[in-house]
């Protein structure tokens, strides 16, 4: 080993010396400064989540759980999830025309990797991610197999989890509904502006029709 | 007399047990029991220094060191080493019997033998005093015998490894 | 193993099958404290000196290339934050970045600024979690690690207001990301900034002096600049040895020429130059976010343009390649038009920096063994994709 | 009624000094009372003063295992096991009826018999070496003459047993382990004994009651007269202290059961309460050896200040012994483990010859004393021991220059 010459002169023990002081300065603040100390007594006290924060997927129903149930079962989410752990069925009654309604929907959460393409691809704001992280059971098998009833939450819960997401989206359908109704009004006066143009067409022949038999 | 009567067939068994062992293992961990029966022989005659650094020198430091040494070379099965003790018992007695016969000798005339008065306890304050004033020199060619082994054992230890010697000048 | 004249040393590497009985076969198992995960290394020693090193990995293999052949481009984007789970971010970011240069996407400025400040932020993460496992490695089972951790926490933190998962971000989209900061989020990461600067202080006060890592690190795994480069090693490994490649100069992505930062460039490229390194490449990076949350534009967080569904990119290849805190990360696109890419190719680093793995370790310690590995810093995710 | 002879002649009963031998007189009392003969009763005190010392240290080993995860837990900004009962205090409880209740495996190609010796002959040193200590003024449970002998004695076992449990594991880390262990503990042995020589050679005698004797008394009314306090004690404690944390195989020297390298050493093949039983060997061995490092060079149980006589004496003795395993457990949280080749070059090249320097320090400083020139005592001691510690502290410094690192920046 050559030895250089020295620049700066430093006692053989100082860093052990140092690596004690820092050791030491963390106990003893661990005592009384609170951002060194980061756990939480998890089953006493819970960590707050934030807003963002994304789990399981939930199904999003505006008043009643069954009419009322956003998702149309179009299953574009079934096709874009990665690893594919959803899985609808269409609701048709019986001569075989589709209800626009899911009857099976599916989600398999010892699959679901909480990635939230599907909320992403949904375009109907159906679904969302949850905020939920309790959800351990000890059956292995249908325990973590979602269905329609457990997925689907109302449209009030998606608020109280999201406020400034839902709030967005609750804007956006209204101004769809205006729109559509206004569309809708729209058309409906189109339609009784023909009426009545056919009306007055109508009695204004049948004035003609009356004028030559008078 | 009960703890000598107690102790000696304890010792000799084991002294049997550690030549008859096969595996080279239990054989010195048999010698380490020797050795600390012995100590403890001398603690129950009352010789507390004796026996303790009997204990210390020989149980703590001579047979960790055989069976260190043990541990190292990792020494072969001992299949053959049961199919030699046929000839090895032979050469064993052969070398036992002067011995016993000396001993013998000596137990059967025992006219000249003196029985040492029984001494008051030996303070170690008068040990330290004989060993270095009467008994200096002999402590001295000891030491120069010791440091001289511990040189040779440094040397035989450090393998004349040129590739090593070669790299480091590079 | 690369064998060439230029090896400081000629340790007697053991010709396959020959076998001396006073050799050890120990088997650093995939079970083992300290392999960064299921990683397995045949070693045989002579006494404590390793004389052969064969490195077996694989057990965390998920086929994660052909399952993206299978999928659209959006859904192996969550999957690219399973490759190097120790900094997610910095994975999509190169993922994305090859899309968007295989489909000519342009990225909108706040995207580009968010980037940057999620991808230095990983790096922070990286090598902070890196003094812990080395630290681990070398014995001091979890005091460096538990305050590396700490910081650890208060970043993911930040990642879980914005991207919604802690580790597992999934936030880059194709021509930006997938949503804007929240509110008070620019504010929380400048405070952070500011406070890393004494965290890293006191880290150093804790490592670099100290004597014991001082004989422990110095001297342990050192390769010529040659062998490094030879074999393909990247990242703050290579620059530990003195070769100036760090890709953000070398090849400017994203806004990188706007920032102005240094690359920190060891001379010896031992196991202590390497811990050096990161110390100091973490530096730059606090200079790099300071300069771009303080320059950060306000604007639309992803390109109106880009699709989300049905995104088809044009016919063709590309390679994009990024500096990841572990060395270059690269994705090599082939698309044949179709909604799923014909090939998907990961340019590993870690996996191209554990080659040269036997090199460093003949003729050292099985305690050595340890700490070469850890130095390297490979995460199993990425090694075995 | 020899009943009311024993409490006439000893000291009050419940007197706080006699504290700790109250249960070996309440024995004897009874005993005599019945009217037991003689040499019955004089054994049943003895063996109740040795239930009492492994009693004291049984609840001291659970303690300790508690308090090191707390402390180690404070150090690393947690707050360590605190759901066993009040503030954790049943976690020992807790790892023993753990320990007991999990299956003892013993592999195939293991030894049966050396298997299950080894844990009870780590553990039997460390409780023998524990009887020699004096913990207070009137209570050494075993007031041997040549106590330092034999605590060295029975200590020097431990390294057989480390071996045996090494070796009758039959796989390849015990091996690895054992030959660890057994170099480390043979290596830092001399210094041990060669820096406890120094309190030999000053204080005359083996016995350990005798030396924390000698070191009664006060310099200048308010430092006390412990062996730390002189040149060569300071000298000799500091040595004697890195070399017990080397024969307690603590943190900075742990190589026998590096975790990170050959997983448990000696005793990866352990499991169950043959496992516990290490543990307990490893702490006892602990407060055996940090308990002589008090007697010889901390002044046992003298107390630290003039005016503390009315205290007892063993509380002196305890607060000290918690002080010195609380630095234990720092070195622990702190720092990283050292190689085993640094480690044999550190305890031939630094540590002995150290150590070798204190010897004639001390006998300098005895002489010189002895007849008086207490200032040219000081004057030939302290640099004699500095000598090298420059010489130690120019090569440290031009090594450190040579394996100096420039760190250039690219722009």
């Amino acid at each position: 080993m050559k030895t250089g010459k020295p620049t700066r002169w430093v006692l053989p023990g100082l860093g052990l010396f140092q690596g004690l002081a820092v050791t030491g300065k963390n106990m003893v603040q661990s005592f009384y400064k609170k951002e060194r100390m980061t756990t939480v007594q998890y089953p006493e006290e819970r960590a707050p989540i934030s807003p963002n924060f994304r789990n399981f997927p939930f199904l999003v129903y505006d008043k009643d759980p069954k009419a009322g149930l956003r998702c149309t079962a179009c299953s574009i989410c079934e096709k874009e999830c990665p690893p594919q752990c959803i899985y609808i069925v269409l609701d048709r009654d019986e001569n075989g025309k589709s209800l626009k309604r899911p009857k099976v929907f599916d989600i398999d959460l010892s699959v679901c990797m909480n990635c939230g393409i599907c909320s992403e691809v949904c375009p109907f704001d159906s679904i969302y991610m949850d905020g939920e992280y309790e959800l351990s059971t000890d059956d292995r098998f249908g325990g973590l197999l979602f269905g329609l009833d457990r997925l689907s939450k109302s449209a009030e819960y998606h608020m109280k989890l999201r406020p400034e997401q839902a709030s967005e989206v609750m804007a956006r359908r209204k101004a769809d509904e205006e729109k559509k109704a206004a569309a809708a009004a729209a058309k409906l006066a189109k339609a009784k502006a023909d009426a009545e143009a056919k009306k007055a067409e109508a009695e204004a022949k049948a004035a003609e029709g009356k004028g030559e038999d008078a | 007399m009960i703890p000598l009567l107690i102790l000696s067939p304890l010792i000799l068994l084991a002294a049997i047990g550690a030549v008859w062992m096969a595996r080279p293992v239990h054989a010195a961990l048999m010698l380490a029991l020797t050795l600390a029966l012995v100590a403890v022989l001398y603690l129950a005659l009352g010789a507390e220094f004796i026996g303790l650094v009997q204990f210390a020198v020989y149980v703590g430091a001579v047979a960790v060191l055989i069976v260190f040494s043990l541990l190292i070379t990792r020494p072969g099965d001992e299949a053959e080493e049961i199919e030699r003790r046929p000839r090895s018992l032979v050469t064993g007695l052969l070398c036992t019997l002067p011995v016993m016969a000396v001993l013998a000798y000596t137990a059967a005339s025992g006219s000249n033998i003196k029985l040492i008065p029984w001494q008051p306890k030996l303070s170690i304050a008068e040990l330290g005093e004989v060993l270095f004033t009467s008994h200096a020199p002999a402590v001295l060619a000891l030491a120069v015998l010791l440091t001289a082994v511990l040189i040779g054992a440094a040397l035989f230890a450090r393998e004349p490894d040129k590739t090593q010697d070669d790299s480091s000048e590079k | 193993m690369i064998s060439d004249s230029s090896m400081p040393y000629s340790a007697p590497t053991l010709a396959p099958g020959a076998d001396d009985d006073q050799l050890l076969h120990v088997s650093l198992g995939p079970q083992h404290p300290s392999t960064h995960g299921v990683f397995r290394m045949n070693v045989v020693l002579d006494g404590e000196t390793v004389v052969s090193l064969k490195p077996v990995f694989g057990y965390l293999h998920r086929n994660h290339e052909k399952i993206a052949e299978g999928v659209t481009y959006l859904s192996s984007m969550p999957y690219t934050d399973r490759l190097d789970y120790i900094c997610p971010l910095s994975n999509n970011w190169a993922y994305a970045h090859a899309v968007e240069k295989l489909a000519g996407i342009e990225v909108p400025e706040r995207a580009e600024y968010m980037r940057v400040i999620l991808a230095e932020l990983t790096r922070l993460i990286n090598h902070t979690a890196f003094m812990g496992f080395i630290l681990g490695d070398m014995g001091a089972w979890g005091s460096a690690l538990m305050y590396a951790f700490r910081e650890r926490e208060l970043i993911l933190d930040l990642f879980e207001d914005l991207t919604g998962a802690r580790m597992m971000a999934n936030f880059m989209r194709f021509g930006g990301c997938r949503n804007d900061l929240p509110a008070g989020w620019a504010e929380k990461c400048s405070v952070l900034v500011d406070d890393y600067g004494p965290f890293l202080d006191e880290m150093e006060k804790f490592l670099v002096g100290n004597e014991i890592l001082l004989a422990r690190c110095q001297d342990v795994g050192q390769l010529p600049k040659e062998t490094l480069i030879n074999g393909g090693i990247t990242g703050p490994m290579l620059r530990a040895a003195g070769v100036n490649y760090d890709i953000r100069k070398a090849e400017p992505y994203g806004i990188y020429e706007r920032f102005s930062f240094r690359i920190p460039l060891g001379d010896k490229g031992d196991c202590y130059d390497r811990i050096m390194i990161r110390f100091l490449e973490m530096r730059e990076s606090l200079k790099i976010l300071r300069q771009a949350l303080d320059q950060l534009p306000e604007g639309e967080y992803v390109n109106p343009k880009a699709k989300i569904r049905g995104f088809k990119p044009p016919v063709g290849e590309a390679y994009a390649r990024i500096e990841g805190p572990k060395g270059e990360l690269g994705f090599h696109l082939i698309s044949d038009g179709t909604v799923n890419p014909y090939r998907y190719r990961v340019r590993p680093p870690s996996f191209i920096n554990l080659t040269l793995l036997e090199d460093m370790c003949l003729g050292l310690d099985l305690a050595d063994v340890v700490i070469i590995l850890g130095s390297i810093d490979i995460v199993l995710g990425e090694v075995d994709r | 009624m020899n009943l009311f002879a024993a409490i006439s002649t000893e000291p009050a009963l419940w007197s706080p000094e006699w504290l700790p031998r109250l249960p070996q007189r309440l024995v004897e009392m009874l005993l005599g009372f019945l009217g037991a003969p003689e040499w019955l009763v004089s054994i049943a005190g003895f063996l109740v003063a040795a239930g009492t010392v492994v009693g004291v240290f049984l609840g001291g080993f659970a303690l300790l295992s508690l308090i090191e995860r707390k402390t180690l837990a404070r150090i690393q900004n947690r707050i360590g096991p605190n759901r066993a009962g009040w503030f954790g205090i049943l976690q020992p409880v807790a790892d023993g009826i753990k320990m007991l209740t999990k299956e003892d495996i013993v592999p195939a190609k293991a030894e049966k018999f050396l298997h299950l010796l080894a844990p009870i002959l780590i553990v039997v040193p460390a409780i023998l070496a524990l009887g020699v200590i004096p913990y207070g003024r009137e209570w050494t449970p075993v007031s041997l003459e040549l106590g330092l002998l034999f605590f060295f004695a029975v200590g020097s076992l431990t390294e057989l047993s480390v071996f045996i449990a090494g070796w009758a594991s039959g796989s390849k880390f015990p091996m690895l382990g054992a030959m660890r262990a057994i170099s480390q503990m043979v290596s830092y042995e001399l210094p041990l004994i060669i820096s406890a020589l120094g309190v030999v050679m000053v204080s005359g005698t083996l016995s350990l009651p005798l030396i924390v004797e000698q070191q009664g008394g006060f310099h200048l009314g308010f430092i006390p007269a412990w062996n730390l306090f002189t040149p060569w004690g300071f000298f000799a404690g500091i040595l004697f202290f890195i070399c017990s944390i080397a024969e307690a195989n603590r943190c900075p020297f742990d190589l026998p059961e590096g975790e990170s390298e050959i997983v448990a050493g000696h005793m990866t093949e352990y499991s169950g309460f043959k496992y516990a039983l290490f543990f307990m060997g490893e702490y006892l061995g602990l407060f055996a050896i940090s308990a002589l490092g008090i007697t010889l060079f901390l002044g046992g149980w003298q107390a630290p200040l003039p005016g503390l006589g009315f205290l007892p004496s063993w509380i002196w003795f305890f607060g000290k012994l918690a002080i010195v395993i609380f630095m234990f457990l720092w070195i622990r949280g702190t720092y990283p483990r050292v190689r085993i080749d640094q480690l044999m070059r550190f305890a031939w090249l630094c540590m002995i010859p150290m150590a070798l320097l204190t010897l004639p320090a001390a006998g300098i400083w005895t002489i010189l004393n002895r007849d008086g020139h207490g200032f040219l005592a000081w004057a030939i001691t302290v640099p004699l021991l500095l000598i090298p510690c420059v010489i130690v502290t120019v090569i440290f410094n031009r090594r450190l220059a040579s394996a100096n690192r420039t760190y250039r920046f690219a722009e």
